[in-house]
């Protein structure tokens, strides 16, 4: 038994599937020769060659445009934006080409292309590279939108990612690449996408969660444990497609929702969950569902980055005020 | 100082606007079999342009971009692809279109508003018509890229206009087909007007060919309403790509000698000394006219191709008009291959409200 | 008096603020030498001159650029994206610098400027060109989006968008254009931004629309009336920033919710609301909050794009559901 | 077959890399104070890299690029321009931001991770530093167009790196910038590498400068290590531009001495060999030799220059690290002008869970 960081376990994933899929290739900026600024797609040159790790010029716009002419063809593209921060170049090619290609030719070109992207905040960056939008995604009807929250998520989700006929934004929570390790055992072994997973099982309360702040859950879950309220933790894992079901019927059993995101309140994931909840899971609230976000404002430098994100102490207050 | 680098822009035109010859003619020009196919194919796009404005007008389509005066780059273009290549188009293309299996009937049906047009069932590969500018010349990279990795010795040609040429998305696409060396041909079809801005408007450089020296490889100009001089040097661009010598730009300098589209008004802004000096060069007549003064082409022979064509178009509008009509549903169908479970409630509901003969 | 359309409403706003305020600007394709794909700008050139009225190449993230430029250094552009749809080249410079100049540099330098794009379904146009994505940008901090519903408010909320010292997007639904007049007097009079107004009182439902579905959602409301259902519409007008207090004040006399949007549902401004409901007005609610919306499809083509929008029918048929 | 149009680029160095002079030297360089003055300047800049790259080391800055042997390049650039003039930086042209009035503290409470740096109060209307690449040669283009509006004669400069060049965003204000014959200049700061990503593979141009070939004006090349150079052709630039000729495109040729930033290590991909011969060529050592062959700079001159700046230096890092910490609700401080009422309750609750000691 090996235990592996979430950085390690997606280059495991894109290892393993390179060399199952001759297909699958590697493109992005500074992806072949440096393994990528994060080093996720390090050696990757040296085991698939220039041929299938490709380091692109600059332009994000580009990136998108000719992954997408690539996935027309049937090659595999993971490219990589180097930060979530500089990936909005690309809006246009993700909505307009890549959401729309299977459909605007009904069905007779796809897009089998994973778009990754490290996202959110707590590593001290510069500005712009602590984004967490993918809300601006989850909006977005022909893609899907995947975030990790476990190096054994991270795997088994990427490899559904890559296998996946359709495209999808793989969103990286770069805080926790290297923060704890897991077994993740080298199977092959997909998770389901459009699934939420249940870390926790409980009966107070339901934490909804995703990327960085599943851990921050996780943690507040055991904060409050010690007190005696027992909470589920949910990992909504793809964004996109979201699967209320596992939602519904976990609230249905506690009652009570606090959603955590650390992307700005206003219209993040969290709006789509509450709204969700607030149709068709109206009579199983004992009280408001409450959101626990980033603030709705630019993401600020280091300084006051942990002003601006949710923590196990936010988390675990907000249950407090529910329950 | 010293000077480190020189460039220079060519331009080619065999046929001049009265089609005499000025410059010695290539090798297939002998071929009259081949000639008589791209005059055909100019008529068709032509007559396929007026029958469309015309359904527009009776409002069976919902708009419609004619390519009047540009048949030329069209068909000279489509006539340089080989059935593997790949063809990635904008939306005033459809006589490049129709030379590489895409029928009349489907852009009848794409531009009537229907996505079942863009199923192309004669070119499997070709991209669908791009309607966000330039956005197609990254795609082109991007088939360009599956080849070249694949050791395919395929080609991808991709057009846009010379106002798309302003566009990012145009520029970062050329710089990566020369970093890569791509099997890739943008052409440029330069007929003077983005919409109400011209030419001069859009770019301060001398030539539209030139933007390519930004990206280190050559672009040239061709007299566009000259179909010799297009397919002359597209088909070389894209044999030479074929062959590994990577990407070349070619701006074909034409007219857009009608509005820009049904829901435009050139005249608004359009100067009519302009549109009557273009109508004299337009290439559809001077074309005609080679093959009469070179080639024993008859008015007869014209007659039957203009005859064929427009039986051709009329019998595609009618099929167009006779398709059946999708369902509401059929907006989810090809959205993911997988149908996600979450989305099942709004198929059901709208399947419900269509049962219901709800509006 | 004399009854204008909302076309000619928005050319009356920008004439008046052009003639009061010489640093406006108008900028974008063809809005000089043709007045505008809409004719919106009509006149414009010939009234103020082409060093006020100017046509771009054809580049939409130079569009908004150039107007970020332009805008900090005082000279207020109103910068017309030809359709929705084109936007999303431009979508960086919205999010990382219209949204954050003033932030950024703490407040020395600031971006008053207006970005306005016809948006919305309807008028059968061809791909791209009906789309309704204001969601997307709901969710990014430091700018506004304003939507107008009437000719009356189209000039009012222009004039304050314009004079409005930081960049807001204006999205004009473009389905109603030229579908009905109002007596708008040319007084120079903003209407307020940051407000919802309420277009008709009642006391059994809250209808919460915007755009083009206003419209519907009053149509909707007089069907109800004669059945002896007294529905309120609220215009929202200002998409961000949300005046959720109007919204939650009404729900609290009618207990009834039903939102309405042209956007896909998924992540639709309409989310917000309803999340906002569900923490603040739950008690008050008597029925789920439901959103009447488009499909989590891509836009279709015309031939369907009746069977994707919102109407009256649907609406009307929604309060039902909730009563 | 004929050529329409034919275009150049041209090299310009003063200064060999054995600081000989090798072209006729520009009349400022009669200036020695002058001279000495861009010298403190270049010395100050690397004096300043070198701090920030220790105190990012001790955790006290968060990232930081240094601008190692690129000193000719920002100082010269930062020299060509006036007070009343605007500079769009990016995020590695520390030594423009200092000639234009930026001071050394401010950029070390930027890199320390702090909005309050770029506040500028000595450079009220330059652009902050914009680390989304090539989005502020466009705004330079807008802040250009302003001055064209309001007939005011300034000029605004910007600049990138080569790789940023690769960006639609860049090519899409040239093109503006040629056609609106804007008064901005554009610098390409040439170091050989975008992170990882070499020139070569970056685009196949064989200059930089040839990319303004595209839009419509002229583009040079100058030694980007020879300040001379830098400065002579920058400001003539400049002033042809506020003179109404319009754009222009200078690339400075030049080499990365350092990592791309601190949280790079080039060892994993820079050649040892070509670093070595990179060093043999800076421009710091070339240019005091120059000073010293032509104008008798001595050693103590240049032992008090090097004080002076490491004392600037350290009292700006002492500054920075003084400098009183913001509050969380300073986030919202600058969001809008007028506080939007919504965001009111979330404001208040950042202020309640500061003052209870959240974390
Ligand atoms: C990204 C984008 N911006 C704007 C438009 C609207 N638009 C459609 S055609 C056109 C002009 C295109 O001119 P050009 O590239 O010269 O091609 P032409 O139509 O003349 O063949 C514009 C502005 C669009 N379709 N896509
Ligand atoms: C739009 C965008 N994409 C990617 C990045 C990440 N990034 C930061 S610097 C850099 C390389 C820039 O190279 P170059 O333009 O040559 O400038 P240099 O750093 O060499 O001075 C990259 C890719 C970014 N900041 N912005
Ligand atoms: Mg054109
Ligand atoms: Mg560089």
């Amino acid at each position: 038994m090996t235990m592996i960081t979430m950085a390690e376990a997606i280059n495991q994933a894109l290892v393993y599937e390179m060399t199952q899929d001759q297909d699958v290739v590697v493109m992005g900026e500074d992806v072949a020769g440096n393994g990528g600024v994060f080093r996720i797609t390090v050696d990757l040159l040296e085991k698939f060659g220039p041929d299938r790790v490709m380091d692109t010029p600059l332009a994000e716009s580009m990136i998108a445009g000719c992954a997408i002419g690539m996935a027309s063809q049937g090659v595999k593209p993971v490219a990589e934006f180097q930060f979530m921060g500089f990936i909005y170049p690309a809006f246009d090619h993700i909505i307009n080409h890549a959401g729309r290609l299977r459909n605007r030719t009904r069905g007779r070109l796809s897009c089998p292309l994973v778009f990754r992207a490290p996202y959110g905040g707590g590593i001290h960056a510069p500005e712009h590279h602590s984004e967490s939008t993918e809300a601006l995604f989850s909006h977005i009807p022909g893609i899907r939108v995947v975030i990790p929250s476990t190096p054994a998520r991270a795997y088994g989700l990427l490899l559904a990612a890559i296998r996946d006929p359709d495209p999808v934004l793989f969103l990286e929570p770069k805080a926790i690449y290297r923060k704890f390790k897991q077994n993740v055992p080298d199977t092959g072994q997909a998770l389901p996408l459009d699934k939420c997973f249940i870390s926790k099982t409980g009966s107070d309360v339901t934490i909804v969660a995703w990327g960085a702040m599943h851990a921050e859950a996780m943690h507040a879950a055991d904060i409050l444990e010690a007190d005696g309220i027992s909470a589920e933790v949910i990992d909504v894992a793809t964004i996109k497609q979201l699967d209320m079901k596992t939602i519904l019927t976990s609230i249905e059993k506690t009652g009570h929702c606090v959603i955590v995101h650390e992307a700005a309140r206003t219209n993040g994931v969290g709006a789509e969950i509450a709204a969700e909840i607030a149709e068709h899971g109206l009579f199983s609230l004992h009280a408001p569902v409450k959101r626990v976000t980033g603030f709705d404002t630019v993401m600020p430098y280091p300084i006051l980055e942990k002003k601006y994100l949710p923590n196990a102490d936010r988390i675990s207050k907000a249950v407090r005020e529910v329950l | 100082m010293k000077k480190v680098a020189e460039f220079f822009v060519e331009y080619f035109q065999f046929l001049d606007k009265d089609s005499k010859v000025v410059d010695d003619l290539p090798e297939f020009t002998n071929d009259r079999g081949f000639l008589i196919s791209l005059y055909r194919s100019m008529v068709l796009t032509r007559i396929f342009d007026e029958k469309a404005v015309r359904m527009q007008r009776m409002g069976q389509l919902s708009t419609f971009p004619s390519s009047l005066g540009q048949e030329a780059v069209m068909v000279g273009t489509g006539a340089a692809l080989k059935k593997e290549d790949v063809y990635c188009p904008y939306y005033r293309d459809q006589g490049v279109l129709f030379r590489h299996g895409v029928t009349p009937k489907e852009l009848f049906i794409y531009w009537s508003g229907d996505e079942r047009g863009s199923a192309f069932s004669g070119a499997r590969e070709d991209f669908p018509i791009a309607v966000p500018i330039a956005t197609q010349s990254l795609h082109a990279t991007g088939v360009a890229s599956a080849f070249k990795i694949r050791k395919q010795p395929r080609v991808v040609i991709t057009m846009c206009g010379e106002g798309g040429t302003s566009e990012g998305d145009f520029y970062e696409a050329i710089n990566l087909a020369g970093a890569w060396n791509l099997p890739v041909v943008f052409i440029v079809n330069n007929n003077q007007w983005a919409i109400s801005v011209s030419r001069e408007a859009q770019t301060k450089c001398e030539t539209i060919a030139q933007k390519a020296i930004s990206a280190g490889f050559k672009g040239i100009q061709v007299d566009g309403n000259d179909i010799i001089a297009v397919y002359d040097k597209v088909s070389q661009a894209v044999e030479n790509a074929r062959n590994g010598g990577g990407p070349q730009l070619i701006e074909a300098i034409t007219y857009r000698l009608s509005d820009h589209t049904t829901a435009d008004d050139a005249s608004r802004y359009c100067p009519k000394d302009n549109l009557d000096k273009a109508w004299d060069e337009e290439p559809v007549e001077r074309f005609k006219k080679y093959l009469e003064d070179y080639h024993d082409f008859n008015e007869s022979e014209d007659l039957a191709i203009k005859d064929e064509c427009s039986k051709e178009v009329d019998q595609a509008a009618i099929d167009m008009l006779n398709f059946e009509k999708p369902n509401a549903e059929s907006m989810f169908d090809h959205l993911y291959e997988n149908f996600p479970e979450a989305l099942l409630v709004q198929y059901e509901e709208l399947i419900a409200m269509n049962k219901e003969g709800g509006k």
